[in-house]
């Protein structure tokens, strides 16, 4: 009998940069420095965000924040290696991606205060942001629904001829979603240019990756839709850079999609912005000068932001009743005029 | 004109939008060479081949999930969903993502698409391919709601709904898929959504159906013809939002109501417009206005015809509204 | 008698039925160690252990799904969606598996669970953390649905669903989990499903609410109180099989009636109720029963407090049906 | 990089009958004459029957009917090899493991026929039947939903430390479901003791299984869940049996679920019946007159059923309103009241 049973043993997830901060020969793409300081900006920004929003939401200021601290080397790298008109699907702590794809801090600071101006009139909770500018999908908290989003996106591409992807994160909690499945089955039979990244850090809330699934990691899974599977170090910046470009690659040349597993180490393990600064100092273009101006400008740049958005006042009440249909229908014409 | 059954006119409608915008995708089980399983996309296939008549995976939910990425992207997908009865594991991606996607998106990100699926009993489907779920969608706020009672508007309004830039339900009466028969104008038309059609004139009583029990609501207006009742029967077609208007002025002028549906009658559509009507002609009201509906139980296989709301039950609550 | 709040009232009430009977199972995420997210389950997993307090992985279709089979085999499973905003994706499995196996089965199969779920607004949940989705059950035969406004009820009202044989939506207003305060008899009680509570009589007025907006109506009531009109406050308590007695005794002495629900307006359970009181206390009714409702649009981050139908809105809707 | 793409290959199921008619000697377990016989007998009864179900429907005597013919081996090998006491979980298809289970032809009848005396009232569209007698579930045609339904049982006697399993049973289109998913994800993670027998017969009504998904065959799905994956000649009954033995056993063990492939082969390839036929003739417990025999008797058998189901009348109206609950509520006492 052909048994299919599960290997025992876990594939250790690819990595670029060295403890020494050089770049393992063996990867397959040259990294300018435009890049690889953007890569590195990015992150901090994303950290320097991340961390006020975790304040502003003890102090209550905004009622919700999901950290993606620890995590920012996948949401960066994943999205770096997309090309610009690329559809971008994020989960809730995805920040980093609308920042890179050019989304204004202010306009950040707006969706998460909800105020009259943020792009949705404050109808969000804060997180993920979208940003229609530049393809960054809007995105429910409900844990899955999004991938079959990004699946259609991109299968309408292959339809249309256009060279053109899909990205999208989610935790490995969501792999346990009826959505994961028959979005990726989809995704296999479609050949579907999309890439999947799913951001493991071993944890959905409380739950531990060991009581989400019995399965030997989350990249396995890509088998049982006909997709090829990666896992990678989701600490290492550049190594998710170099996954997520081979299968945006691979995608285009019409073999089909990609799930990536990036794998977050533990707290105590190598922080992702130390280990991508550690390379940049091995590069002239880099120094401790530098290094402070970054974080004097980011953090400038994330006061400013969130105090205009703090002092912008909520959206109009009648803007509630905008945006159910393309018009507004009888029955909201009166709840509406209700109010007056 | 050309006298076509709803399956042809609904085939029709679908045939001449995706020759005049090739955004058009149709996707579903089954619906691509055999045309699905009421032969409604036939032929489809043929003239439009994969990338626009998909056979896809045996999963609702997998189908609108990708619809409403395909949507993003620009396509404008008509999704069958083979029975109504199996909207369910669609129903997250409809009222979650669906519904919500232009509002929580401040209009920047509309997802557009009608899912089309065959709705009510009449064929022995029995309890899973037979229901009428459409006050589950009504409920939910973002979705316009559609259901065609005749050749003429099924074309009429399909054609309406895929131009309507809001997502769209679009039940289809099974039980009259073949035997409803009509003239169907050829190419180009619509049936406004948003109005309904007053079938009959009639000054005693207001009878409103929709879909297959509209004949019921007509054969037992005839009945009631006889003892003198003269009905004004209403086809809603569009169930929401609903023509408040013609439903208002009828009832103002017959001052008595009856609302018939397959559904169940708890929280069923025949509530809201009951509701409705007591907000906006309490006064004109002289008869307590009475539901016909299916029974609050699950749809039974051998007593089917006991289970719908046919002429037999629909009379006695038409005379005793206007004998009250 | 001690003094708990609803989190404290459920977990008492659950607590003490897993001592009693122990083929009581709670399963959901999160439920485990931490207690859930709202910490409703908090010291269970530590006195019941992994077998009859389970974290589950990360879906509600899931989560049900195999609750059933649980039940089936005869265990009596209490699962805990997290937010009733995710219930959608075991929604299938709701109606159309857990409601309609008793039935299907001729009784052979009943399969018997408590979903218990937190529902409603107030908690700056935005669109997907504030949902009351009650009237998609209710129109599904089959199933019960109940919820508490008060610590007293939550309890007897949950003891109630985990004996009674069919299965039980507990919706749980999360907005007053802890703000609801009252004192809770220790040991063993229940309060009966189908049963409403005539919270204050009064003469003009029948004021139909639930959950947390109860307490909105009541604010309501005190202001029209002033004006001179005397509201009867009834707490439903259960929402199906609803306390029809209660409610048409009320009306009738009244003549008026204002339903309030988070719920949007259209289709909602408001809606039921209002055609209910047609057909029962037609000749009674002197004014056109109100409806203050959620808006049908979904529900707001930052403009919540616009969107529930709190005190301001209710008092309007008294004072023009007491004065119509 | 660690890539974890699908095999190419597909591994061929494991078959035990010969085409001489013995059984591989590399099979686990002897095979009584009783047993080979009951296993023979049973699928001859489910073919005469399903047979006359497809003319009953062609007939319109009947509303619908799902034929399982040449299917017969992976539905009876399958519920021959659990336990007594062992939960059966069917599709569409599965009238020949509720015949195992005991169900009366005549109650099977009653069923299709939706007669006063179906046990279900004829409340349910024909097929499969339900069977509390002996544990064969009720089931809606719903496709996945049951999944859960067994996965819940058996995790439910693993709690309870009792030696019972879940047998289900589903075609190959259900795999795109997302309640397969999130169902055997969590057997995964209990080792719930259950053994998932998926038949693939190549189509989903007119969809091939090429257009079901891009995964290398089906049972290579189980390493997503952490289950075992066996594939197994569904047209041979002794392999079906002999591999589900195995799975029963190794739940019962505490290992886990197992998915089971059982490939039918085309229409054009071996009868189920007629190879386990010749392995029966190789025995002295066979013969052509046992075969007439076995035949007429089961004919009259299922005649006689058909007779009585045909000659009972439709349940009394006021049965709609039984069961909705377990007491008959205010609203539906109303409703059944309006119509005396
Ligand atoms: C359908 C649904 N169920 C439950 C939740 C509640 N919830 C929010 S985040 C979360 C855990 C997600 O874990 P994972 O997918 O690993 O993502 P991570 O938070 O680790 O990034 C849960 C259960 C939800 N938002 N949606
Ligand atoms: C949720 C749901 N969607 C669609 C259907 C309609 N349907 C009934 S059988 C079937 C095909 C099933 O194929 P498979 O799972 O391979 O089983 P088989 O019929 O081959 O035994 C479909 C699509 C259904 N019954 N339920
Ligand atoms: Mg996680
Ligand atoms: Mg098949």
């Amino acid at each position: 009998m052909q048994s299919l049973g599960p290997s025992s043993a876990l594939p250790s997830p690819r990595s670029a940069l060295r403890d020494d901060g050089s770049i393992d020969p063996s990867y397959a793409y040259a990294l300018s420095d435009e890049l690889a300081v953007a890569l590195y900006e990015h992150m901090v920004l994303a950290r320097v965000l991340d961390e006020r929003m975790v304040a502003l939401q003890r102090e209550g200021v905004v009622a919700s924040h999901a950290s993606a601290v620890g995590e920012e080397a996948a949401v960066v790298g994943a999205v770096a290696a997309m090309h610009d008109d690329d559809w971008v699907f994020p989960s809730s702590r995805e920040l980093g991606a609308a920042l890179w794809r050019g989304m204004p801090l202010a306009a950040y600071a707006h969706h998460v205060h909800g105020t009259s101006r943020d792009p949705a009139h404050g109808r969000n909770a804060p997180d993920p942001p979208f940003w229609k500018a530049a393809r960054v999908a809007s995105v429910s908290p409900l844990v899955g629904t999004h991938i079959g989003h990004a699946v259609g996106a991109a299968w309408a591409a292959r339809m249309k001829k256009a060279d053109v992807a899909s990205l999208v994160y989610f935790g490995e909690g969501a792999t346990s979603s009826g959505d994961f499945h028959t979005s990726l089955n989809f995704a296999g039979v479609t050949k579907a240019p999309v890439v999947a990244v799913c951001r493991n850090n071993g944890w959905a809330t409380s739950t531990p990756a060991s009581k989400q699934t019995a399965s030997h990691g989350f990249a396995v899974k890509a088998v049982a839709y006909g997709l090829r599977g990666v896992t990678v170090d989701g600490a290492d910046v550049v190594a998710v850079l170099g996954v997520v470009r081979d299968a945006r690659a691979r995608a285009a040349a019409g073999f089909g999609g990609t799930l990536v597993e990036a794998v977050i180490p533990g707290a105590d393990r190598a922080d992702p912005l130390a280990r991508m600064r550690r390379h940049l100092e091995t590069r002239a273009s880099w120094d401790a000068e530098r290094e402070k101006r970054l974080h004097a400008e980011v953090a400038a740049d994330v006061e400013r932001a969130l105090a205009e958005a703090q002092a912008a006042g909520p959206p109009a009440r009648e803007t509630i009743f905008d945006d159910v249909y393309a018009e507004l229908p009888w029955h909201l014409r009166e709840q509406r005029d209700a109010l007056r | 004109m050309t006298q076509m059954n709803m399956v042809q006119a609904i085939n029709d409608a679908l045939r001449h939008e995706m020759r005049r915008d090739d955004r058009v995708v149709v996707l579903g089980e089954d619906v691509g060479k055999v045309g699905g399983v009421f032969r409604v996309t036939q032929g489809l296939w043929d003239e439009f081949g994969d990338d626009r008549v998909v056979d896809t995976p045996l999963s609702e939910g997998g189908i609108v999930g990708t619809a409403i990425g395909m949507a993003l992207y620009g396509l404008l997908p008509v999704p069958e969903i083979q029975f109504s009865d199996f909207i369910y594991p669609a129903y997250d991606q409809i009222v979650s993502e669906l519904a919500k996607l232009r509002w929580r998106s401040g209009g920047e990100y509309p997802a557009k698409m009608v899912v089309r699926t065959p709705v009510g009993g009449g064929i022995r489907g029995g309890l899973y391919h037979s229901q009428s779920p459409e006050s589950l969608f009504i409920h939910v706020a973002g979705l316009k709601v559609v259901c065609p009672s005749n050749p003429h508007d099924a074309k009429g309004l399909l054609l309406s709904s895929i131009r309507d830039p809001d997502p769209v339900l679009f039940f289809e009466p099974k039980r009259i898929y073949r035997a409803a028969k009509g003239e169907v104008p050829e190419g180009d038309y619509t049936v406004p959504l948003g109005k309904a059609a007053v079938l009959r004139e009639g000054t005693d009583v207001t009878v409103l159906a929709w879909g297959a029990m509209l004949y019921e609501a007509v054969a037992a207006a005839d009945e009631a013809k006889k003892q003198g009742i003269a009905c004004e029967i209403v086809d809603l077609r569009t169930l929401w939002p609903v023509d408040i208007e013609t439903i208002v002025a009828s009832v103002k002028k017959t001052g008595r109501l009856v609302v018939v549906h397959e559904a169940p009658k708890t929280c069923g559509f025949g509530a809201e417009l009951v509701a409705l009507v007591n907000e906006k002609a309490f006064l004109h009201l002289e008869a307590p206005p009475a539901r016909v509906c299916g029974f609050d139980t699950p749809f039974p296989y051998t007593l089917e015809m006991e289970y719908l709301p046919l002429a037999h039950r629909i009379l006695p609550a038409i005379v005793s509204t206007a004998r009250y």
